[in-house]
């Protein structure tokens, strides 16, 4: 229990705190001044943000990976920016759930259940061993599930946790099996000694290790496994969604990528081959399935699917590639802002007006020039169009796509991208082109709501132009 | 054939053949008592493996707590009478062609898998054993899952008391 | 002054005449704007004069009595290569000096005569800028050293002529008219521009002096060259005769000259100038500019020269034998006289032979000034009657008596009348003709006669036959009739002039001058050769007096027996709708449609296949999405069991 | 005991979780797809507890997994029960079929 | 001098725009931005003249050669050549010009100028780069606000023309990424891949790597050039757009893939240009004849125009395609040529539909009685359109030509020959518009009262009308600008 404990476990330990503030907030105060809470609330998710920066662990030592709990929890440099990327999200889906929370009730509850999400996105980003790994992606899980349902009103928010829980339940389920498979011919949970074990070639392994993979794959939601995705993301609150598309996507293709290039190195040569076909296929239907989707939020979520597909292109350029970790991290940073932006304004005018069809956004620009414009730059960052940092993420993703000369892969992808501009344009003409007898009304933007995007339009403006965070990034995966 | 062999059949068999029948009865009540009958024996199974606690602690929590949950929410709503609809039949045939095939496929795999067992002592699964594990922070210690599951109890235990606390109905 | 500043001021000044005209003139001047072009004219032709004589006197000559070629400037305009290149530059030699006198002074009366002709035109100003140009580019044309400087300019003096055609622009017909010349010659300049780059590839050049160097003098060029084909014909030959495409399509070569009659539609002084003394001669020109590589390195492309020559020459006198309107018998009659001229290059030969190359050119320069007079006759006639169609006219002799004269005179000058300048010049051709080929001869003769016969039919009709009733149609016409009279002065002196250049330039020794290889060429006159055409012209005279002298019915009766030949050459022989029928119903009609067609529904088709291709994928995609959980369960299911499946048996 | 071995164990878990995943996808009472997720997850805690047993004795790696399993299958039941109650609420049905409001 | 400028003056132009209060002070802004980026083009231009002359004989001037990311090897590269020097005044002109005709843009008259500054800033910097990746992110960043311009403030089927202006463009610069990508894993240089232009000139990708390259970097080029068969976005597009649009679209985006073509795909993979080059020497005569053919057919201005530049950038990819010298400075004259002719064609159009309000041929007539400045200006971009000595169009297309009819094989010279046909064909569908539009008596009653053009639209037409002439009449200086440039490239071609 010395500094270095704090150090490493500051992440966890802050939420789990905050966590506990709240349950006591929540049991103090029977009141409920919603707006004070918020308040409160907000500051303290900024000041864990800036807590994730500040007192971070000396690596000075040569020390590259702190361990604790004999080998359960382990962290690194990247661990810790991972986090604090995470941190940051969190503090901006908190920004822009303002307006739905203020009217809502269960104000407490929401930040409870977020931030024990949190917790286990922290703790499944941490964990050494399998245990710890099925433990935390369960309370990664199980709390978001539970936050669809959170629209207590709305008949599509229980649905929407219905099919999240018991489809994430059955993956889990999955996974556990495969974790059984690899513990039975492993002998052990703890990653470092599952490494040691692993025989390339061994079919119990291999099968153990494909019900794992699916595992993941189910909460990245690659096709075929995605499936429930778009019903979860049209149901859930908006900032819920946000949480989804953000956090969990977020935190699952960092542990997916960690997982496969550390525990799962030795079957290099077949998941590099089943994950081209994954990207190819999830890329290509995540897209397709968007092209004549009609409601916003279902929209993003094919295109959160389709970006998935993106994302883990950079695992393709293999070990030896380091540009392709940067590029996920880099991309994920970008998609955090992209996405949140997107969000932010869907939240805004879901609260508003309750309408979330492209069709509702007709003339949108009529009435409503800056927000308009948000969600312009927002979906050309998520197309990948110059000069949004999408497009630099987008390109360096692609480029480790091709690193070992998987030309086919890059051609499926870039000419995806193609598709999906198309249906990223559909919403920007029903924006700025379409005219409406009906457009919404002027929307009154709040502060946070506004924060939220300003900081999310200029990190999706400046990003990209900045070599220094690309570098910044790829410092952490240059050894 | 030995006696524990002839029981650990016999406990196979309640398992089984309580889980087909749990998936496979139409009267939801029933269902739910199949699938009681098929935990015990799966925690018959583990006394039969000679470990108890585990053993104990699947009766207590998943007889005494789960499947007296599932047949709380059975009676809170659909009642526990009547037939549920059946199974859509395409997807039924489908299921059971693939869960078989599956089932061959992993069969297949695990019969020509070797296992390898370590040489080394059996630590045993006394209580003991297994409370001192638990709460231990240094090797071989589960403190940090302990805590986890805790806190993911925590999370459950408030989820299900918002989400389906009764005095929110619509409006 | 010298040369290349001369040089350079003659085709300068037209030009900046067209500058100033259509910039400023049209705003500021447009009254004056008629006389400032003419001054400039004025200025532009004496230099021409000036700059000739010298040449011709002073210092054209060289030690041993050769003409020779002259850069009086050159620059480099355009750069291809190392050694191809545009220049701009000016050539003196006698086919060139004789060229810019006929040019500038054509242009100089026309301009004179257009002060009177287009008098109160709205775009009075314009038409003078339009004249400016046209003369700069013509003069550019002769002056040219490069081929390519002479396609520039040949392109040009295209769209000055598009332009003066399409003057009216409101006239349906005249719009009509400018584009069927412009795409009609821009066809044959297709032609030509191929012809271009095929000569230039094989010699490296393309400056004239060195390209016929190259391709007379043997050579690698020349084997390169000759060796070199394309469908069984030598390069060489392509080449020449692509060039001559260009040029048939300028000078209305059959089967090139249906735009010619319809170019009639312009003014007429307009007409005078460009469509029959300078810009039409261009073929002619252009052939003789190449002369020594035709006569010398490809005979047969000279046939080909000689006999497209001689079968425009008499296709265009019968149709003019029946065309009433008076300016396309004259069109008709200069694609005779032409052709004439295109034959007589094509017969003859190179330096001692090359009599036919001097009468060409002699008929070159005797054709402007009787060519020249007969339209602005017509064009005085015109504008006094107000129409173009014979039958309008009749017995217009005592109305408007100097026109008259003059174009008697003309008349005469173009039959072949002893002692006018077409009989000089003609008697010059046939005997070329009769020397080397005589089925090409007695084209000719024949030509000769109906030459006399049709112009003097157009003669009769309108000074002749009935009386002339001038006001029957409305009292509006009277009152103008009884204003202006015959012609102002403006209009006459320059008939006058060329009245008298009709006659005085046939005495000319014209060989001495001109010559296929710069020498001098002496010119033999033959009583027994000029016996017969002449004696031709006479009969044709005689029966043109007959029918048309007084209004009887002869013709009609005529036509009525021959009737197939007359509706077939009163129709032109079809010619046009026969192209008609190629570029629109077959090019433009089948082709163009195919062409938007495929464009439309297969090309972006396929596009649009795509767009719906990926809508219906989706739609199909998304059925997938079926809302039932279980359903995605077993998505996820055999998505396991089909990587597990790979993962085991495939790539372990 | 000798004459079971550990792969009658696992054959007896394998056929657990196909049932379970057939009982999963076929049942349309959401309550009993919950049920057969508990199969699955039981056939999992037979796999470990079996590997510990036979192969793994010095440690307790399998048992620690198939306590926490349970705790996470109650949690998770809870959670799920929560909802599907939530929904019965709305829909009055628990019929997974019906819950397709959401689709395409 | 600095090039950054170029790419900062429209930067800045866009952000002072952003901040104007009224349409007023946009226009202005938007005009002295514009007129500012012309004034720097001029003065690079004489200065690189005068560096030139002086005996600089770098390849690229005004380098300049920051790290942008530096871990994947990506640099902000940027100099110039004659051929970009060219292609930077073409791009200044016109946006100048596109600036001044849309003085009466009233409808999110900001927006417009935005996008419209925006899309100039894309192609500068397309020009100035020589860094693939670089190159590439301003080829992208031109694309969107195509879009916007169109869909916003197009004309008649704009929502369709817009989203497949769109689609194709990201599609060929999809191509182009792939090709890119491609090159930069197999290219070598001191040990590390590289997307620098000049140090991939100068350590060739292998045969194989060139092979599989060059068709998609030149078939991405090639769909914004409007090649044949990826050139229906431009018929649809140049149409649909608001008149600055199609200027910009015709005379300065299909540019982009024309220099794209040959400054990537050709320098940069040599040897799959000449193994290929029948292949685009194919295309180019299809796209030549047939889009005259399919020209004929049109009733709309626009689309008249549009598919006129269908077939004239065949003549640009029949250039490329032809690999001599004489005929890679033939295609950037024509480049350059088209891209002013067809912005003043444009240009016109758009004038006289503002007046007439209809573009249907058959339904306009006699409009020099009523509007003789703007018809002047439509039949002399009419005549440089169909190549007339004296305007710009003639140089460029003869040059073409020539340098075409160096290559010997019989294919080539084939496409030749219908490349000087198309000419024929074009006088035929140029000649009969402006018969139909411009002469002949007057058609509609209501075009009788018609107002010619105000000084903005005088002075936009003027400007292109000079450039036009300056090439036309004396093109001998663009040659020597470009020269050094493709004999850069002849040299890469040859040296196998």
């Amino acid at each position: 229990m010395d500094k270095m404990f704090f150090q490493m476990m500051k992440p966890e330990l802050i939420l789990t705190g905050l966590i506990f503030i709240f349950l006591i907030a929540k049991i103090a105060n029977r009141a409920e001044d919603n707006k004070k809470f918020l308040l409160f609330a907000n500051i303290l998710l900024i000041l864990n943000c800036v807590a994730g920066f500040v007192w971070t662990p000396d690596w000075s030592k040569g020390l590259m990976q702190g361990v604790l709990f004999d080998n359960m929890y382990h962290t690194t440099p990247t661990l810790i920016l991972e986090k604090n990327i995470l941190n940051f999200a969190l503090v901006l889906i908190s920004f822009l759930s303002y307006d739905w929370l203020n009217r809502g009730k269960n104000t407490s509850e929401f930040y409870m259940l977020l931030l024990s999400s949190q917790l286990g996105m922290f703790f499944l980003l941490s964990s050494g061993n399998f245990l710890m790994f099925f433990l935390s992606m369960e309370l990664a899980t199980i709390p978001l599930a539970a936050l669809s349902n959170f629209d207590l009103d709305r008949p599509k928010s229980p649905e929407a946790a219905f099919k999240s829980i018991m489809s994430s339940a059955f993956a889990s389920a999955i996974m556990l099996f495969g974790i059984t498979l690899i513990y039975g011919t492993t002998g052990a949970i703890a990653f470092s000694d599952v490494i040691n074990n692993l025989m390339p070639g061994s079919p119990l392994q291999i099968m153990g290790f494909v019900f794992i993979f699916v595992g993941l794959a189910f909460k990245l939601s690659l096709v075929p496994f995605h499936l429930w995705t778009a019903d979860v993301y049209e149901g859930s609150p908006v900032p819920v969604t946000a949480a989804l598309a953000v956090l969990s996507k977020g935190t699952f293709i960092f542990v997916f990528a960690s997982t496969l290039f550390t525990v799962f190195p030795v079957f290099f040569g077949g998941w590099e081959r089943m994950l081209m076909i994954s990207i190819m296929i999830t890329i290509s239907f995540g897209n397709f399935m968007a092209v004549r989707q009609n409601n916003l939020k279902r929209l993003l979520a094919f295109s959160s699917i389709a970006q998935m597909g993106y994302l883990l292109m950079g695992m393709m350029g293999g070990p030896d590639y380091a540009s392709g970790p940067t590029a996920i991290v880099y991309f994920m940073v970008i998609y955090v802002f992209s996405s949140l932006a997107m969000f932010a304004v869907v939240a805004l005018v879901f609260d508003r007006t309750g309408k979330d069809d492209i069709s509702d956004y007709k003339g949108f620009y009529q009435n409503n020039k800056l927000l308009s414009w948000v969600v312009a730059i927002a979906l050309f960052s998520l197309a990948g169009i110059p000069p949004t940092a999408g497009f630099f993420g987008k390109y360096f993703l692609l480029t480790a796509g091709a690193a070992r000369g998987d030309y086919y892969l890059l051609a499926v992808a870039c000419l995806n991208m193609i598709v999906s501009l198309y249906y990223y344009l559909r919403v920007v003409k029903a924006i700025f082109i379409d005219k409406s007898e009906t457009p919404i009304e002027k929307i009154k933007v709040g502060t946070l709501n506004a924060t939220t995007m300003a900081i999310c339009c200029a990190g999706i403006l400046i990003i990209g132009f900045s070599g220094d965070v690309f570098e910044y990034i790829s410092g952490f995966f240059m050894n | 054939m030995s006696a524990s062999t002839i029981i650990f059949y016999i406990l196979a068999a309640i398992t089984l053949g309580g889980a087909i029948l749990a998936v496979t009865s139409p009267k939801i009540f029933r269902s739910a008592i199949y699938l009681l009958f098929s935990l015990i024996g799966i925690a018959g199974l583990y006394f039969w493996l000679n470990y108890e606690f585990i053993a104990a602690v699947q009766v207590v929590v998943y007889v005494g707590g789960i499947v007296v949950l599932i047949i709380f929410s059975i009676f809170l709503t659909a009642g526990a009478g009547g037939d549920m609809k059946d199974p859509i039949k395409v997807r039924s045939l489908f299921a059971g062609l693939a869960c078989l095939a599956g089932y061959c496929l992993v069969y297949y795999v695990i019969q020509r898998s070797e296992f390898v067992a370590v040489n080394q002592p059996s630590i045993g699964s006394e209580v003991k054993t297994i409370g001192a594990q638990m709460l231990s922070t240094t090797e071989h210690g589960y403190l940090l899952p302990f805590e986890v599951v805790s806190m993911l109890l925590l999370a459950a235990m408030i989820s299900a008391i918002v989400i389906a606390i009764k005095t929110r109905t619509t409006k | 002054m010298t040369d290349s500043l001369a040089l350079l001021l003659v085709p300068g000044l037209p030009f900046f005449g067209f500058l100033l005209l259509s910039i400023v003139g049209k705003r500021y001047f447009p009254k004056q704007s008629g006389m400032v072009g003419t001054l400039l004219m004025f200025a532009t032709c004496a230099i021409a004069v000036i700059t000739v004589y010298n040449y011709f006197f002073v210092t054209g000559k060289s030690v041993d009595g050769v003409y020779q070629h002259i850069h009086a400037y050159k620059y480099v305009w355009l750069p291809f290569t190392d050694t191809l290149s545009i220049d701009m530059g000016a050539m003196m030699d006698p086919i060139s000096m004789l060229m810019i006198v006929v040019v500038t002074f054509v242009s100089l009366m026309v301009h004179i005569y257009s002060l009177g002709y287009m008098k109160g035109e709205e775009r009075f100003a314009i038409y003078y800028s339009y004249l400016g140009l046209f003369t700069f580019s013509m003069l550019g044309l002769v002056l040219a050293t490069n081929i390519f400087q002479i396609y520039i300019f040949w392109e040009l003096v295209g769209v000055s002529s598009f332009l003066l055609i399409g003057y009216y622009f409101d006239k349906p017909s005249a719009v009509a008219a400018s584009k069927k010349a412009f795409i009609v010659t821009r066809f044959a300049d297709a032609g030509f521009l191929i012809g271009i780059l095929t000569l230039s590839y094989y010699t490296g050049t393309m400056d004239f002096d060195l390209m016929i160097q190259k391709l007379t003098m043997p050579g690698a060029e020349l084997t390169a060259i000759t060796t070199a084909g394309f469908l069984g014909i030598s390069a060489l030959t392509w080449g020449l005769l692509l060039v001559f495409m260009g040029g048939a399509g300028k000078s209305a070569m059959f089967p090139l000259h249906i735009w010619l009659p319809d170019a009639m539609e312009g003014p007429t002084p307009v007409s005078a100038l460009i469509h029959a003394a300078t810009m039409v001669v261009a073929g002619v020109y252009l052939v003789g500019r190449l002369f020594p590589i035709f006569a010398m390195s490809c005979p047969v492309a000279l046939d080909v020269v000689a006999y497209i020559g001689v079968f425009s020459s008499m296709f265009a006198a019968v149709v003019a034998c029946t065309q009433t309107d008076i300016k396309r018998v004259l069109a008709y009659s200069t694609m005779s006289q032409i052709g004439y001229m295109m034959f007589a290059l094509g017969v003859s030969g190179y330096g001692e032979n090359g009599l036919g190359f001097t009468a060409s050119f002699f008929h070159l320069f005797t054709h402007a000034m009787f060519k020249a007079l007969l339209f602005l006759g017509a064009g005085a006639v015109i504008h006094y009657v107000h129409s173009n169609d014979m039958k309008d006219m009749g017995g217009l002799r005592k109305h408007m008596p100097v026109t008259h004269i003059v174009f008697l005179i003309a008349c005469l000058a173009i039959s072949g009348f002893p002692g006018f300048a077409g009989f000089f010049s003609k008697e010059e051709i046939l005997t070329a003709a009769h020397e080397s080929n005589p089925v090409i001869y007695w084209c000719a003769l024949a030509t000769a006669g109906l030459t006399a016969f049709y112009m003097f039919r157009l003669y009769f009709s309108i000074f002749w036959g009935k009386t002339y009733h001038a006001h029957k149609k409305d009292d509006h016409h009277a009152d103008d009739h009884a204003h202006h009279g015959e012609a102002p002065w403006s209009m006459k002196i320059p008939l006058i002039i060329l009245a008298i250049l009709s006659v005085a330039s046939g005495w000319i020794s014209f060989g001495s001058f001109v010559s296929s290889d710069g020498s001098p060429m002496h010119t033999e006159f033959h009583l027994s050769a000029a016996a017969l055409p002449v004696g031709l012209a006479f009969v044709a005279i005689a029966i043109a007096l007959l029918m048309y002298g007084k209004a009887n019915t002869m013709p009609s009766r005529i036509a009525t027996t021959a009737r197939g030949l007359y509706r077939g050459a009163l129709n032109k022989f079809y010619i046009d709708e026969i192209y008609m029928f190629i570029t629109k119903r077959i090019l433009f009609g089948f082709f163009g449609p195919i062409a938007a067609w495929i464009d439309k529904n297969i090309v972006d088709g396929i596009v649009n296949f795509l767009g719906m291709a990926s809508e219906n994928i989706s739609d199909t995609l998304r059925l997938m999405q079926n809302g039932k959980v279980q359903n995605y369960a077993v998505y996820v299911f055999s998505g396991l069991l089909g990587f597990v499946i790979l993962m085991v048996f495939l790539w372990r | 005991m000798k004459d079971i071995g550990l792969s009658h164990f696992l054959i007896v878990s394998t056929m657990l979780f196909f049932i379970g995943v057939y009982g999963f996808l076929t049942r349309r009472n959401m309550i009993t797809m919950l049920m057969s997720i508990e199969l699955i997850l039981n056939a999992c805690n037979i796999n470990f507890i079996a590997f510990n047993k036979y192969l793994f004795p010095h440690k307790l790696d399998g048992t620690f997994f198939t306590l926490f399993n349970i705790a996470i299958a109650a949690a998770e039941a809870a959670v799920a029960i929560a909802i599907i109650i939530n929904l019965y609420r709305q829909r009055k049905s628990i019929d997974a079929e019906d819950a397709d409001s959401m689709r395409l | 001098m600095s090039l950054t400028l170029l790419v900062l003056i429209p930067f800045l132009t866009a952000l002072f725009v952003i901040f104007c209060r009224t349409n007023e002070q946009v226009k202005w802004t938007a005009f002295i931005g514009s007129v500012a980026q012309l004034g720097t083009a001029l003065f690079m231009f004489f200065d690189y003249t005068m560096l030139r002359k002086a005996g600089q004989n770098l390849q690229f001037l005004y380098e300049e050669n920051h790290v942008w990311f530096k871990s994947m090897n990506i640099n902000y590269h940027i100099g110039v050549d004659g051929i970009a020097i060219a292609m930077i005044l073409l791009t200044a002109l016109v946006v100048v010009a596109g600036v001044l005709v849309s003085w009466k843009v009233e409808h999110h008259t900001k927006e417009f100028f935005l996008l419209l500054v925006l899309l100039s800033t894309g192609a500068y910097g397309f020009f100035i780069s020589l860094d693939l990746f670089t190159m590439f992110f301003f080829l992208e960043l031109a694309v969107i606000p195509k879009f916007l311009l169109i869909g916003i403030w197009g004309s008649g089927r704009k929502e369709y023309s817009a989203m497949k202006l769109a689609l194709m463009l990201m599609g060929g610069s999809a191509l182009v990424l792939i090709g890119l990508i491609i090159v930069y894993f197999n290219s070598n240089v001191n040990g590390q891949h590289t997307y620098d232009l000049i140090a991939l000139s100068q350590n060739k990708v292998d045969w194989q790597t060139q092979l599989i390259a060059f068709p998609f970097l030149f078939a991405g080029f090639g769909v914004f050039t409007a090649m044949f068969p990826f050139h229906t976005w431009a018929p649809d597009g140049h149409s649909s757009a608001p008149t600055a649009a199609s200027m910009f679209l015709a005379g300065i985006s299909m540019k982009l893939g024309g220099y794209g073509c040959l400054r990537v795909a050709v320098y940069l993979l040599p040897d799959a240009a000449q193994h290929y080059s029948w292949i685009i020497i194919l295309l180019a005569a299809i796209a030549i004849f047939y889009g005259s053919f399919a020209t004929m057919m049109q009733k709309d201005l626009k689309y008249i125009n549009a598919y006129s530049s269908v077939s004239h950038c065949g003549f640009v990819i029949l250039g490329i395609g032809m690999l001599t010298k004489t005929a890679i400075t033939g295609a950037v004259m024509q480049m350059v040529s088209h891209g002013l002719m067809t912005a003043l064609f444009f240009a016109a159009i758009g004038m006289i539909y503002e007046r007439t309000h209809t573009r249907d041929v058959a339904k306009m007539g006699g409009l020099l009685k009523v509007i003789p400045f703007l018809s002047t200006i439509f039949i002399i971009a009419g005549l440089c359109s169909l190549g007339l000595p004296g305007l710009s169009g003639f140089a460029a297309e003869m040059t073409v030509f020539q340098g075409a009819w160096q290559r010997p094989e019989t294919y080539a010279r084939l496409a030749t020959v219908l490349g000087c046909a198309s000419i024929v064909v074009t006088a035929v569908y140029i000649l009969r518009a402006s018969g139909k539009v411009i002469m002949g008596p007057i058609t509609d009653e209501h075009h009788k009262h018609i107002t010619d053009a105000k000084w903005n639209e005088r002075l936009a037409a003027i400007l292109l009308l000079v450039a036009i002439l300056a090439i036309g009449t004396a093109p001998f200086w663009l040659t020597d600008l470009l020269n050094p440039g493709s004999q850069e490239i002849m040299n890469q071609i040859t040296a196998r």
